[in-house]
């Protein structure tokens, strides 16, 4: 086994927790991301398999909050699947292996940065810094759209005052200066 | 604006790329004899339509989906949005 | 016609005679039959064709042809910018050429248009941007215009409000053309208008044209909201409409139609000497003699022919602003206005004569429309008057595509809006 | 005496006191006041200058629409020029400048340009000031430009913080009067989810500044209990001090949300300002009707108002602005402010109605006839009144309320450049029929001037905007009255009789226009300068059109309004730019050795919002050639090692992923065998190189592409375009996974040493060649990747591991190859190694070059069709003559050659004329002891060993150079396959 030391997003050998009243700020370091794309022509093949994994294939602009591997969508015939790292710290080799041929698999955990967004302040805080309708948004609707200039997917997780935010890891420092920020103006 | 995506409901025009002229699907055939006409006039001449308007637009910060939005140019109505990837199978484009 | 002279003295004259001698700066006369060369489009590119025509080249029987009020295109809806800081050899010597006609255009025309050339500073962010920008100041003094690099320093002295301590693009220095400035956009349109009427021309707005009369491969007139209007020559100088127009003449133009803003902030005591350009985001501004500060940034992006954009790019201009002028955060924007741009395929104009014999065409302009106004007009006339292109104006052609010949500024290729 | 003109009632709170100065002197008001309503109480009418003539002025209005109050509102970095008064809240300590002054505002020196007004008319400037040429700059413009302007900037940085933020709802409701409190409750009380935005600080419009009652009532009354119930509704959002500011496309306003501006500092942390991009399925304008002024001579004195904000004054803040008062009419609104501010024991001069049949009084005169003239240098003294009967009366009054009838708020109406259109019974333009999808407008602003008529339009409109069926409920009682207006826009024969007070336009500067032929709207407003002031015209328009229609013999709508364009009103230049200030502009994007970098002392240059370290400076070392020539040399004499992440990479999959690579590329991939990597050029379909990358074969079905950092995302659209749009039949993914790894170049003859100590497969030259690539393990099972390619010239590899792990990789390198004094190189070593291997990169990929002219022609296949192929044949781009990429060296090694300079033949002329190209890149090349760069000449394949002129006059260069080979070192590329 090797002995080299990951990093978080922030940079951190730890996820940082920001607190304020009404909100919290986390930084979810343990997730493992691997993308599926379904081959051509064997889009039915690819959804039956990704049924078999999450219980539903996710509809766009939906997520399956499942466990341990939960997924949405993210463009036409293309899925982002996540799941814990220390349990699935290779998940590309694996769903490569339960996809086969169906499907084209990516690695995708080293490419965001994931914030947990809990609190009753958090819709207000969303409002500050992207255009989802997040008060009408529902527990598994998983919408892409820009925060601070980033591609962000944003997701509603069960709670009502839960949402899980995926940048671009790079931009990890900018995207969380951009929520504290938020954060101290509505808290 | 906002631009009704096929898949994923309104969305901000913001979000988007605009590239132009959906006539950019219809890219010439290299072999033909007349390639170098038809390309020349692929690639620079456009319709520039005051009025209805047919437009491919990247849904970039989205689903990086390529639509083809028809949007009137004096109003910026929306009146049709679509996959672009449906709309070249169906102008019979393919490998 | 009138033939007043205007001056300081007649000024005072008429203050103190009760004004009664003004007289209209132009005619309003009703449309003749025929005329030897016909110029559709009112906009500043028209009248200064007209003028241009009637006084440089002695043509007669000259109309202009505007569908709605004159000066009402983007010679009006403008961020009232003169330079001539080009790149490539297609480009230089024309802009150059505008420049210097630029500099005796008052006396000209007997008009002040407030021609103030109080310099234009390209700022720059980069070690490549500045590579690029000593080629092009480069190309600028080889083609005899004026360019000087600027440091850091200097350009803190004359701007210290800039923002040079946290900016996220630092300034590392700027290209700075002193000759360029600014003009009073309205009096370029009624100042050549003016000229152009009192020599003889025939300026008819309200007047559309609704077709041409084309037999044979020869353009004999127009069809207009007025009746047909006969001409040896017509000459198209209508900016963003020139796809609707020519479409008459069954013409597919390389050109699209964009909407590009512009915005004014309320009066405020002189803050901006000069006009700056922001190298790492979409900004350029100047403060008006009225006191307003007068920016604009990129096109909205889409094809457009609505003379109003929308939020997102007034939201990219004003951080541009903020990005490298923070004390304008307390300064109120106006009014924002939208110009349609005619946006060529390679970012250059068009100024040639079509396959139809007696139908000439000048487009293109994107948004370098206003700073072109008087070369333009100049070599329009002149190849109108004597069928050849203006030696500073030999690139401009239709088929300069078809044989990739492209001026290509911005290097972005077969995109309008990238330009 | 203070507050001397504080009357009884009124909605402020006189338990709290606030302190302010206007001009250096102290006042007192209380909460609830605007600094006007302060001032005025304190009988203060003079607040500032016109613009033009420097005229006194004092309050107009009692709203945004103020044209003539403005001042330059706190201190310091805070200054905030053109102020409105009128809608500045009093805050205790509230500190306030009159502005667009010499000297004081009593003795404006500038107040000589009125003694010259004369010569001042309309456009006199177009005229003048052009003997001798050279003055304008030199004289007259300064002179012009220091007179102009209105308030002053602090030229200080903006202090405070702006948010931006986004709402949705289904009917937004513009404006909280009376039709907008009818609508919000009748759709709120539906379940509706109600955005309720009002620019003022209170609720209710109109309302507050009336005495008429609501059922059983006051209207304000009334009104706060709207606001209880709408409160109580949780679907209901009410946003006060919140202005509406632009009607865009599909339904999306923008509003600015005033947080912080009544008090002294926003709280930390929170923003003074917050832009909303408001998203509403419905919206209806209820943004109430300006009243207008009448013209005469004199019309601008201070205490000369319009009789509405007079009336707003007395009844809401509880001030008049002088004990005797005179009204101007031609309808009987202005005889309502007549009686309030009798009931409130102001005296009434008396009442001059333009109407025959003007009602009668029993508390004050009423006349008929004209008000002339008027007297009084800093403020009201005297009316001169000329009666219908010819006679001429003197009113002695300190206030004149002007009451000319109401224009209906169409201004949102006309954003997407919709037309208004002509309503006679009330001699005012109205919303025409092309409003914006989705408006819909009521109250006064749809020009249903009464109370009654607002609060019926209000409910009728919310039952339209969502499709309610069923009568509508029966209204509270309330006045119902029309106003009887007999249209009277000027007073014969005046001259000197302001239209707009702002810009110092008159009646007589209309008929000059008009004598002159600027006679269409446009041409007037231009001419004039007519509605160009801060309010847009709100208070001077109509009166201008209404003059210009009688001069011209038409009707006013023959002759039309000018476009009223967003935003409604004045907008901070900040709150547009939001947080996108100072280092947040942009996000920055770190790679994943940055943390390390940092340690070492990196100085970082931007890339494409990446920070790349540019070089590593180390002691001693006193300038950054110092650094960058050890770095160079250390890599090429032993190893460097550098962060390349910012490459752009896609992951190429699928069946057909070959073919969709030879459609990209303009050279061929179909070949590539498995575990091979190519170097691969892409063009635009103009034929214009477009980028270049490698491709990697990882498997059959499976690429691994590279951009270079600049154009990832571009390539990547152009990419996903060629996908969906052109060959939707292929079987190929795309995903960027730029990010999902880090990345680092070893290079140099010691590199395959260094890596052999950490990858755990063999990469011996026979096991691991140029070119290949590999998914492999290091440290003993981290997986990873490996490409043998050089951007360096040297024996060289590019290792790809997790991004998590990027940072530790990066440690593990420098320790492995400590033995070998392994050197981080950033990117001026990079770029000077590449230069010396004459690499293209961006500076040659400029968008203007073909593959011809960067050499590669011959790399274009023709056997096959990809991207750009067709039109790179096109005669222009091809044939002799063309640019070609060379290498440049100086003759006298001493000398530079500087990128951007230009290259002339030798002995030639040097012009534009005779210009042979130019050069690209350039550097110092401390393994040739010498100056090297690349640049484009022309025919420049058949001019080796040409010397030529190299000429930069912007910086002062001219030397000598020879035209050589780009390859400056290494041209076999031996070290790359050592």
């Amino acid at each position: 086994m090797h002995d080299l030391q990951p990093l978080t997003a922030l940079g951190g050998t730890t996820a940082q927790i920001d607190s304020f009243a009404h909100i919290t700020i986390a930084e979810n370091d343990g997730l493992a991301l691997a993308s599926v794309a379904a081959r051509l022509g064997h889009e039915a093949a690819c959804h039956k398999t990704l049924k078999k994994l999450l219980g539903a294939v996710p509809a766009p602009g939906k997520a399956v909050l499942h466990d341990p591997e939960a997924g949405f969508w993210m463009g036409p015939d293309q899925w982002m699947i996540g799941a814990p790292r220390e349990t699935h710290e290779l998940l590309a080799d694996t769903l490569d292996a339960l996809f086969g041929k169906t499907a084209s698999v990516t690695e995708q955990t080293g490419a965001w940065v994931c914030f947990d967004v809990t609190g009753l302040a958090m819709p207000d805080l969303c409002e500050r810094v992207c255009a989802l309708p997040i008060r009408k948004m529902a527990a598994g609707d998983a919408q892409r759209t820009m925060i601070h200039q980033l591609g962000c997917f944003v997701i509603r997780r069960e709670s009502a005052d839960h949402i899980r935010i995926l940048g671009p890891r790079a931009s990890a420092g900018s995207l969380h200066h951009t929520l504290i920020t938020a954060a101290h103006a509505v808290a | 604006m906002i631009i009704d995506h096929p898949l994923l409901g309104p969305r901000d025009a913001a979000e988007f790329t605009y590239m132009g002229d959906a006539k950019l699907i219809d890219r010439p055939d290299w072999q033909s004899d007349t390639a170098a006409q038809d390309f020349y006039e692929y690639g620079y001449l456009r319709d520039n339509p005051a009025g209805w308007h047919e437009e491919l637009w990247f849904h970039e910060a989205g689903d990086r989906s390529w639509l083809v939005v028809t949007r009137n140019t004096v109003t910026h109505e929306i009146s049709k949005v679509e996959l672009a990837r449906d709309v070249a199978r169906a102008k019979g484009r393919s490998k | 016609m009138s033939k007043m002279r205007y001056s300081g003295f007649k000024v005072i004259k008429e203050a103190l005679t009760g004004h009664k001698g003004w007289t209209p700066a132009w005619r309003d006369p009703e449309p003749q039959a025929d005329y030897d060369i016909i110029i559709i489009g009112g906009g500043g590119h028209g009248l200064a064709t007209a003028y241009y025509l009637a006084k440089e080249f002695g043509q007669k029987r000259i109309a202009v042809l505007e569908k709605g009020w004159i000066g009402g295109g983007n010679v009006g809806r403008n961020t009232t910018i003169i330079r001539s800081n080009y790149l490539l050899d297609g480009n230089e010597p024309f802009y150059e050429f505008s420049l210097k006609l630029w500099e005796g255009l008052e006396q000209d025309f007997n008009y002040n248009a407030m021609i103030s050339q109080r310099g234009i500073l390209n700022l720059i962010h980069s070690d490549a941007q500045r590579d690029a920008f000593i080629r092009r100041g480069n190309a600028m003094l080889l083609n005899g215009a004026d360019a000087e690099m600027l440091t850091t320093d200097q350009i803190k002295a004359r701007y210290p409000f800039l923002n040079t301590d946290d900016a996220r693009f630092p300034i590392k220095g700027g290209l700075a053309q002193h000759r360029g400035g600014t003009v009073r956009h309205d009096a370029v349109a009624w100042g050549y208008a003016r000229g152009a009427d009192s020599r003889g021309v025939d300026i008819i707005q309200n007047c559309e044209v609704t077709g041409f009369r084309i037999e044979n491969g020869t353009c004999l007139g127009v069809e207009t909201s007025r009746g047909f209007i006969g001409a040896k020559k017509i000459g198209c100088a209508v900016a963003g409409s020139s796809s609707r127009l020519m479409s008459k003449a069954d013409m597919r133009l390389p050109m699209e139609s964009h909407v590009l803003q512009a915005f004014v902030s309320e009066g405020l005591k002189p803050v901006l000497p000069g006009v700056v350009t922001f190298g790492a985001g979409h900004f350029y501004v100047s403060q008006s003699d009225k006191g307003g500060l007068v920016f604009g940034g990129d096109l909205d992006g889409y094809n457009s022919y609505a003379q109003r954009g929308n939020l997102p790019t007034v939201e990219d201009v004003c951080e541009g602003g903020m990005a490298i002028f923070p004390a304008f955060g307390r300064a109120r924007l106006l009014r924002m206005w939208g110009g349609i741009m005619d946006m060529s395929m390679d970012g250059s104009p068009i100024i040639d004569r079509t396959h139809i014999d007696g139908l000439y065409f000048n487009g293109g302009w994107c948004y370098g429309g206003f700073k072109a106004t008087p070369a333009s007009g100049f070599c329009f006339a002149h190849l109108l008057a004597k069928d050849a292109p203006h030696p500073t104006a030999t690139a401009y052609r239709f088929n300069r595509f078809e044989k990739g010949l492209m001026i290509d500024e911005k290097g972005m290729g077969n995109q309008p809006n990238l330009h | 005496m203070t507050q001397m003109n504080r009357l009884a009632g009124g909605q402020i709170d006189r338990n709290k006191t606030c302190k302010f100065t206007f001009d250096g002197k102290a006042y007192t008001g209380h909460q609830g006041d605007t600094l006007a309503s302060a001032l005025l109480a304190n009988g203060v009418r003079l607040m500032g200058r016109s613009f033009k003539y420097h005229r006194p002025r004092g309050v107009l209005t009692a709203g945004s629409e103020e044209p003539n109050a403005l001042v330059e509102l706190r201190a310091g970095a805070r200054q905030e020029p053109n102020t409105r008064a009128t809608t500045a809240e009093l805050y205790d300590g509230l500190f306030a400048k009159s502005q667009n002054r010499l000297g004081s505002l009593k003795f404006d020196l500038l107040a000589i340009n009125d003694r010259f007004s004369n010569f001042l008319t309309a456009g006199f400037y177009y005229k003048t000031f052009m003997w001798p040429a050279a003055f304008w700059e030199k004289l007259y413009e300064p002179i012009i430009r220091n007179a102009a302007g209105l308030g002053s900037l602090s030229l200080e940085d903006d202090p405070d913080v702006y948010d931006k933020g986004f709402l949705h709802c289904d009917l937004l409701i513009i404006g909280a009067g009376p039709a907008g409190l009818m609508a919000a409750l009748t759709a709120g009380r539906a379940g509706t989810d109600v955005i309720l935005a009002d620019e003022d600080f209170a609720v209710g419009g109109r309302l507050n500044s009336e005495t008429l009652t609501i059922g059983d009532q006051s209207g304000a009354a009334w009104a706060a209990q709207a606001m209880t119930e709408l409160r109580s509704l949780p679907n209901v959002r009410i946003m006060p001090r919140t202005t509406v500011i632009g009607a865009f496309d599909h339904g999306i306003y923008g509003a600015v949300e005033r947080v912080s501006d009544h008090m002294h500092t926003p709280d930390a942390g929170k923003p003074r300002q917050i832009l909303w991009r408001l998203y509403a399925k419905q919206t209806i304008l209820a943004a109430g009707a300006i009243e207008r002024p009448i013209a005469f001579e004199n019309n601008d004195r201070p205490g000369i108002m319009l009789a509405s904000a007079l009336r707003t004054y007395a009844n809401r803040f509880a001030v008049t602005a002088d004990k005797r008062v005179a009204i101007f009419t031609n309808n009987d609104d202005g005889h309502r402010t007549a009686a309030d501010l009798h009931a409130k024991g102001v005296k009434i001069s008396a009442v001059v109605d333009v109407r025959p049949d003007a009602p009668r009084s029993m508390d004050y005169e009423v006349l008929q006839g004209e008000v002339v003239d008027t007297k009084g240098r800093l403020g009201l003294t005297f009316a001169e009144v000329k009666q219908a009967d010819g006679n001429m009366r003197t009113l002695e009054c300190g206030a004149l309320g002007m009451s000319g009838g109401w224009n209906p708020n169409v201004h949102m109406t006309c954003h997407q450049r919709g037309r208004p259109v002509w309503n006679a019974d009330i001699a005012a333009f109205v919303p025409g029929a092309d409003l914006p999808a989705g408006m819909v407008v009521a109250g006064a602003a749809n020009g249903d001037l009464s109370t009654a008529g607002a609060l019926r339009g209000g409910a009728a409109a919310a039952k339209q905007a969502l499709g309610l069926k069923g009568r509508l409920p029966t209204m509270p009682e309330t006045e119902d009255k029309p106003i009887n207006l007999k249209p009277f826009w000027y007073v014969e024969g005046c001259s000197r009789a302001w239209l707009d007070q702002q810009n110092d336009v008159t009646v007589k500067d209309v008929k000059l226009s008009h004598q002159e032929g600027f006679r269409s709207v446009e041409h007037l407003k231009r001419y004039t300068t007519l509605g160009m002031a801060t309010d847009q015209g709100k208070t001077s328009n109509m009166g201008g059109l209404a003059i210009m229609a009688e001069l011209a013999g038409k009707t006013i709508p023959e002759v039309g309004t000018t476009i009223f364009r967003p935003p409604y009103t004045p907008t901070a230049i900040g709150v547009l730019g939001g947080r996108h200030r100072g280092q947040e502009f942009h996000p920055k994007r770190l790679t994943p050795s940055h943390r390390w970098a940092t340690e070492q002392g990196a100085i970082f240059v931007e890339v494409g919002n990446w920070l790349r370290a540019q070089w590593f400076p180390r002691k001693g070392e006193t300038t950054w050639r110092e650094s960058v020539d050890r770095e160079v040399l250390a890599t090429r004499n032993s190893v460097g090692v550098c962060d390349v992440t910012t490459l752009g990479k896609v992951d190429v999959q699928g069946t057909d992923a070959a073919a969709f690579l030879n459609k990209i590329y303009c050279n061929g991939f179909a070949l590539l065998a498995v575990g091979k990597t190519r170097y691969g050029l892409m063009l635009r379909e103009d034929g214009i190189a477009m980028d270049d990358g490698t491709a990697a074969r990882l498997a059959e079905d499976h690429f691994v592409v590279t951009t270079t950092t600049a154009n990832a995302l571009p390539v990547y659209r152009h990419m996903e375009f060629v996908r969906q749009c052109l060959y939707p039949d292929m079987d190929v993914q795309l995903i960027s996974t730029t990010e999902a790894w880090a990345q680092y170049a070893v290079a140099g003859p010691n590199s395959r040493n260094l890596l052999s100590k950490i990858v755990d497969q063999d990469i011996s030259n026979d096991a691991f060649p140029f070119m290949a690539c590999a998914n492999i393990t290091i440290c003993g099972g981290l997986r990873a990747r490996l490409f043998r390619i050089s951007f360096s010239g040297e024996l060289a590899y590019e290792i790809a591991v997790p991004t998590a792990y990027g940072d530790a990789l990066m440690r593990k390198i420098m320790d492995a190859g400590a033995e070998f004094d392994v050197t981080p190189y950033g990117t001026e070593a990079l770029g000077v190694m590449r230069i010396e291997k004459g690499h293209a990169a961006g500076n040659e990929l400029n968008g203007t070059t073909t593959a011809l002219n960067l050499g590669m022609g011959r790399m274009v296949s023709k056997k096959k069709d990809s991207i750009g192929s067709t039109l790179s044949e096109r005669e222009g781009l091809n044939g002799d003559g063309q640019l070609y990429q060379v290498g440049i060296k100086p003759v006298d090694a001493n000398d530079p050659v500087p990128a951007g300079a230009h290259l002339m033949n030798a002995d030639g002329p040097i012009d534009a004329a005779h210009d042979q190209g130019y050069v690209t890149s350039a550097c110092f090349s401390p393994n040739l002891g010498h100056a090297i760069a690349i640049g484009f000449l022309k025919d420049g394949a058949n001019r080796m060993g040409e010397t030529m002129q190299l000429v930069s006059p912007l910086t002062r260069v001219h030397v000598d150079v020879e035209i050589t080979s780009a390859h400056f070192i290494d041209p076999e590329g031996e070290r790359l396959r050592a």
